[in-house]
């Protein structure tokens, strides 16, 4: 393991010790801040294009009902000292079977580790993968005009990954990307939610043709995935297009995390959506246009539209959205990616998103 | 099941009593037809007057005889109501034994003596063998009692059952002996019939009477059990002593918690407020006063001559009227005024709690538990009816942990056993928030916790939901008052339990110290790579701060746990 | 609430009445304190007698008044059943007329009329306004009856609620003029008091009784109304015609579906196999008969000659033997010897069904539906009583579509409201396969489907569960006779809707060739590359093949779905 | 689109075709047969080594109550040979979309045609894949010392994918496998069931040091991810190591199922399962030798454990799975992956690893 030279997230690690130590030998007692991580903490600004979170905090003392908490957020901070030195990572199942070792201050569920987690992501103001702490799920499929440059483990030097040379099967995002760099001859990113769609577009060339780069989220997408895109599209210049299943869940699960991020996670929105995504489709209009065979709305896509329309910050910013979820409300039904076979496998590529993609500026927001 | 099989068996029984309309044995067996038609007068020929006991025995489950178990706790219940009911109007501390024998498979022998008064020779028959006979049917005041039906139909049903007669030692003076009767009732004439009688030495008591009744019967323990009647009796009567014999032998000692008797209930003329209007013409007809505002004031509680006045010119009359010009056509108008003029509230003499310091007694005495409170609530009123609410709680000890509480329900001091759920005691329990008093509990359900909650209603007059006499009826005023005799008991439980509490969450708080403040040590060590001994410094400081801090720290770690207010933006972000 | 209120009222109407230990008002506002002890003969003073009416009006509930909206059903009910009953026993078709009126917001007005026999005059007071005052209780035969309390309560409860008579018209005789009646019952003496009395003209029928009742009632609709008793009461009495007026006006008419009435049930002897031991310990002390063997054959039914002997012998008596010899002491070995004797069933003409061609009319014209059954089981005997279970179902027409199916229960041809859960009729009807029959049903449900069910119980003595008389008690033979009904209307229910879902089998089937033949010859097509031509006569062909196959065809395709039969394993392969 | 000569598998469906009309011509009722596939149907024979489907047949005559399915069958056989012939594909919800087109004869929901679709397989003994259906999702990830050898979707020419050259990330295997071909120097293949376990083996350059294949599941291994284990080791004939979580599910639904198949599945195990793989842990030996932190059997885990013991088969045929099984009952405990992060993050592969690796003979069957 080489050691590097001491990392600026090291720095703040033991600057927050020092002030422990500091505090405690001053008989007062120690205090750590947290930004308040709850939807009415948070705020959606269209120009910075993502969830923010506010400036309200909360103090978290030393008390006897603290004191396990305390004890087990400096452990967990020791853990991501140790493991920025050590260049190592460790998985969030992981570092919750590490505090196996710590005695009584062990963590008793997986739930409990990754709040403190959370709370150290949010006093830093880091990312949870800058501590080196990561998911267990990995990011998705890409293909496309795109050379990836990542490092080998074994020898640490550069290699190029070309993503036009995968033949029919595609590369894995990682789950750390931060260290990735790109190049690229794309015109725009493809976002996909189903790996079907995906796999039809590859198989089509469609990547070649359409010159860009095909990435595929495979349901909600991951942060890796999000970190992703956003990385290759900031870096390149990139659009982003997403393409989804016309449904509360592909509108508001799927790309509104995609693009603005989530209010669970807005202490690091920041770095992980995708502000200049747009939404290609499925729309509600589409339905109507392409005479594509529905599904009826269940239950709990009219709540997930009618509470995104009433308390969703980033819908009640954009009207189109509002008018796409009443108009799918009124209409009663969702529509699937996999609708347009109805006119023929190959109408998706061959028809359906070459005309979108003539008029990017109709995409919804 | 067998409900049913006793209604039968009457029928059949009754039948048999029936001298009229007698036909051949061939037509009866003959095909169906028509016989030839009845007019008035034929009709009129079958009329005849049926007696109460033939009645009864036809529909014995009215009684409380509906099934073998329930028939055994009817029968233990009414011989001890009378016994107790004795014992106070004979001014002797009741000293009742209740011994349960097997005779067969379905047969059970009771006997249930006390040390009351003693019954005199002549009335011993008429008293358990005849139905509706009885003291206490008229008066208004607070009594056990039911209405000189209950013994006698206790006897009724274990002749009916047995064909044995109920048998009856009663001693009413200390110096010569006891009368001894074997009694079967007349149902026919409803009337008693003496199989023997003769003079008994008797040493249960100086005075006294002893009743033995044989019947088909089940004895079977739980919740509506004879032992749980007489457990929860004890607790409700601690002026009396209980020996008690259940079938499968070991005897139970209720020592009594005092000798002092309760206050007795004096009896009050009815309020204006409860008479209906039916009631009111009838008493204006039959009363024997001169005038409308005697009449008011002397055969009601709380009408004094002004409020007679008032009542009599609001209606449209003079106090000076005659009752029967009142009769006549002026009784709606006398009821309207009535409801509508002011008047105080009944006299309270009528009802005797058991008080605070005795229901705390009991518990403590009887309950294996670590803390007890009692309440016993001013006098109220409901729709002209004094009463009265008395709770208590019995908390922790042996008491199991983690099952709902177990609820004693009473109504002038008798243990109510059925209907639990459809009382408005439960309701009122139900509806009470017992974790503002450190109980647990479900939305819409009694409290879990090692506890037992009494609550006794005395009164006048207890609105029972139904004619088994099981529930309380839901009325506001009665479940304010329970309400807030149990918010008191559990304001007075709840500074037991903190307290209890705070003395456990000290010890775990000293814990914590020893638990948690080396791990946060580890951590500065490894990140400062500090020494050893500035590790336990640090330690040391924070062990002091927080012994400092013990006071306020309740109040400044409440918010543990950041908040995710919305549901569907928080899942978004599970990798 | 409101029956608690009934019961709060009654008790200070009691008491006004009593002139016993009257106390003078100071004392009454007195102190709790205890007065003098009572020895026995002091206690012995306050006992006496108590009345009937008495006992009924602090009781009220017990008759089936516990609120306002069971009094109303109550009161239309008893009238309504004394009328029936006055009808058959007159042989006259009955046709009866009910009103109720709306006298103010908690009063209503109950007027019931008859073209029964009448009532001679004499007997008018006595069987209006006196409880236990009656025809029909002591005879062993099916009848509707109450025993002689229900239409005096009725009265009773009126005369209580809102101190008005109860009226009464009744014409014995078509040439003479009705008698007119207000009558108010005297509650302490049980005893009629005449407010009015006159000879009136009255049109309703040439004979008959009409009784008008005030009351403190609610109307309300529902199952348990008097709407529902109403329909049901003339669904059960095809041989009847009602004139229905509900408070809010419109007029409802059921016609008789016969003029022919049922046919009259015999009174019958008790059956040995059905008397207790108490009783039969009193009959026997009781009996005229001269030996033990003319006892037993005289005063129970199938009691032979070689019988009485066989049971005389096996108790170790004779039959010669002395009535009384076997009364003192005996009694016990009779009563064993009966029990393990072979005696025949009871006679079984003491009831009287409805019969399976009116039960058909009946629902028939009643009901708005397109099919309907009747069965009219054999009688059979629970306990030694005899018991006749009839049963129908109307299926489809204007009947809802996914609702539960309407169970209507009866008893001696009276509706039972109340209670329908914890009725063995219901029992029946939920624990009979009815997916066997084309009705859907979910596990311990009533079955689903537009279908009125009717279960008729006749019997000398119906074992209800309780004292409210709405739900029959859990036989062995009683259920089984039920189901078997049920299941013999089951099945002829079945082959009409197999006829019906055949027809649109075939109609649906006949579809098929349309809807899916075309798509295999579009596969052909594709595949093959066939001619259009040629497509068609393919398609043709098949046509011919499944037109042939038709009838085969359920019993070929049944296996549609491969079985999957280790879930474990096959959820593995989900990709 | 290039048409190639005409494949079998379009001969045996213009055969069924033509059985068809021939029977229709001669006025009888056309008949399909198909083997049934349910577990008593279904034998275990270790020597072939996967869950074999039984003689016993299901005939389906033409009636009113099978036209339906029968022209649903036919049409969807009829829909297959369009996909081979122009070399296309579709998933499986793409074809219940295509039958929204065939008027009354469409499909409700997609699990009837899903159903129909297994019946064809099982009638002409082939997979799904070779009709050119693919399900939804792809299969894992690969990377290690392998190239794998696909053809470029557009120009049709070879194309060589480097596994060792991904850097952090990975291969996605696509949903067809078939066609692809292997070069490769490695010793072994190592079946990982969580990402997480996958990606810190990726991250310390395992591959290299072992010089193996490394494949991640994610759960129940899907049929692309058992069909490329299976040819990978088949082609290059290599020894296949499953590495999963401690628990009933990771014995019996994830490694029984990649190595014999599933029951449902026992018409087409024949190509999808991987008999020669060989579990390397964790086992409950491991739990005791290890010191692991485990947790309690939920009730789930026990039933599973002891319907297997009851009624599979292949538990039925290994008396080392039986002993694992119970003792796994006895000791009432279960155990992850991760876990052996208590004795520091790469003791997995620094130690654990290599010791089981060093003795291959004693993985459990």
């Amino acid at each position: 393991m080489v050691t590097k030279k001491k990392e600026p997230l090291v720095k703040k690690i033991e600057t927050l010790a020092k002030d422990v130590r500091k505090t405690a030998n001053e008989k007062e007692a120690p205090q750590m801040d947290f930004p308040i991580r709850a939807l009415n903490n948070v705020s959606y600004d269209s120009r910075k294009g993502y969830f923010q979170i506010g400036d309200r905090v909360k103090s978290r003392t030393l008390t006897f009902n603290t004191v396990k908490t305390f004890a087990q957020t400096l452990r967990m901070v020791s853990e991501s000292k140790k493991l920025i030195e050590s260049d190592d990572i460790a998985s969030k199942r992981e570092v919750y079977y590490v505090s196996k070792g710590w005695g009584e201050a062990k963590f008793d569920e997986q739930p409990e580790s990754d709040t403190v987690m959370d709370d150290i992501e949010a006093h830093f103001g880091v990312n949870r993968e800058q501590l080196r702490f990561m998911p267990e799920e990995k990011g998705g499929d890409v293909m496309g005009k795109l050379v990836i440059i990542d490092q080998d483990p074994g020898t640490g030097r550069d290699i190029e990954i070309d993503c036009m040379r995968f033949g029919s099967g595609a590369y894995s995002i990682p789950t750390l990307v931060e260290h990735l760099k790109f190049k690229t001859s794309a015109k725009f990113i493809l976002v996909i939610e189903t790996a079907g769609a995906f796999q039809r577009l590859v198989k089509h060339n469609f990547a070649d043709t359409f010159n860009c780069i095909l990435v595929s989220m495979g349901g909600v997408p991951t942060r890796a995935c999000r970190r992703f895109i956003r990385k290759l599209s900031d870096d390149k210049k990139l659009p982003v297009y997403a393409f989804t299943d016309g449904d509360p869940y592909g509108y508001m699960n799927i790309y509104r995390t995609l693009k603005v991020g989530s209010g669970n996670a807005a202490h690091i929105n920041e770095f992980f959506c995708v502000p200049k995504a747009k939404y290609l489709g499925v729309t509600p209009s589409d339905i109507v246009r392409y005479n594509l065979d529905t599904h009826k709305l269940k239950d709990v896509d009219i709540k997930r539209a009618k509470d995104a329309l009433k308390n969703d910050p980033f819908v009640l910013k954009h009207k189109p959205w509002q008018k796409a979820l009443k108009d799918m409300i009124k209409m009663g039904v969702r529509v699937e990616q996999q609708a347009f076979a109805k006119h023929g496998y190959n109408f998706v590529l061959e028809t359906y998103l070459p005309e979108k993609l003539e008029n990017p500026g109709a995409f919804l927001p | 099941m067998s409900e049913a099989v006793i209604e039968k068996q009457e029928s059949l029984f009754d039948v048999s009593q029936n001298g009229a309309s007698q036909e051949p044995l061939s037509k009866a067996n003959g095909k169906l037809k028509r016989t030839t038609p009845k007019n008035a007068q034929k009709l009129a020929a079958g009329h005849r007057e049926i007696s109460v006991s033939e009645f009864f025995t036809k529909n014995r489950h009215l009684l409380g005889f509906d099934n073998p178990r329930k028939a055994l706790l009817t029968t233990v219940k009414e011989a001890v109501d009378n016994s107790l009911d004795a014992c106070e109007e004979g001014s002797i501390p009741p000293k009742i034994s209740v011994r349960i024998e097997v005779i067969s498979e379905t047969r059970l022998k009771v006997t249930i003596a006390d040390n009351g008064p003693g019954i005199v020779k002549s009335q011993i028959p008429k008293i358990f063998a005849k139905l509706l006979y009885g003291s206490k049917f008229h008066s208004l005041k607070q009594s056990r009692g039911q209405q000189g039906i209950g013994i006698s139909a206790a006897g009724m049903y274990g002749q009916l059952t047995t064909g044995k007669p109920t048998i009856i030692t009663s001693k009413p003076s200390s110096r010569k002996p006891a009368h001894y009767y074997e009694l079967n009732i007349d149902t026919k004439r409803n009337n008693p019939e003496i199989v023997k009688e003769e003079d008994v030495d008797w040493d249960f008591a100086k005075t006294g009477t002893e009743v033995t009744i044989e019947l088909e019967a089940r004895y079977q323990k739980g919740k509506q059990s004879v032992d749980r009647y007489m457990e929860a009796t004890a607790l409700a009567n601690p002026h009396a002593e209980f020996i008690y014999t259940p079938p499968d032998g070991e005897e139970i000692h209720y020592e009594r918690e005092t000798k002092e008797l309760p206050p007795e209930a004096v009896e009050i003329k009815p309020h204006p407020y409860g008479v209906e209007l039916g009631m009111l013409l009838k008493m204006i007809k039959e009363t024997k006063e001169r005038n409308l505002g005697l009449f008011l004031r002397r055969e009601f509680s709380r009408v004094s001559e002004k409020v007679a006045e008032e009542i009599s010119k609001a209606a449209g009359f003079e106090p000076k009227s005659r009752p029967s010009r009142v009769a006549n056509g002026g009784v709606e108008a006398l009821y309207k005024a009535i409801n509508e003029t002011k008047i105080m509230a009944p006299p309270t003499t009528c009802i005797s709690p058991i008080g605070e310091e005795l229901i705390l007694k009991s518990l403590t005495q009887k309950i294996k538990a670590d803390f007890t409170v009692s309440v016993s609530r001013p006098p109220s009123v409901y729709r002209g009816n004094p009463f009265l609410v008395e709770a208590g709680i019995a908390w922790g000890g042996e008491l199991p942990q983690d099952d709902l509480v177990s609820l004693y329900r009473f109504a002038n001091r008798v243990p109510l056993l059925y209907q639990q759920s459809g009382c408005s005691i439960t309701g009122a329990v139900v509806g009470t928030d017992w974790r503002n008093y450190g109980l647990s509990q479900s939305r819409g359900a009694l409290p879990a916790g090692p506890a037992v909650v009494f609550v006794h209603i005395a009164s006048v007059w207890v609105p029972f939901t139904s004619e088994s006499k099981e529930a309380i009826a839901d009325y506001d005023e009665i479940s304010k008052e329970v309400r807030l005799a149990l918010q008191e008991c559990g304001r007075k439980l709840s500074r037991h339990i903190k307290r209890r509490k705070r003395q456990a969450d000290e010890r775990r708080k000293r814990g914590y110290i020893e638990k948690y403040l080396p791990h946060i040590g580890i951590a500065l060590q490894e990140i400062l790579d500090i020494s050893e001994k500035e590790k336990e410094k640090v330690i040391g400081n924070l062990a002091h701060v927080l012994e400092e801090s013990r006071g306020g720290a309740a109040a400044v770690g409440a918010d543990e746990v950041l908040p995710l207010e919305d549901d569907e933006l928080a899942k978004e972000d599970e990798s």
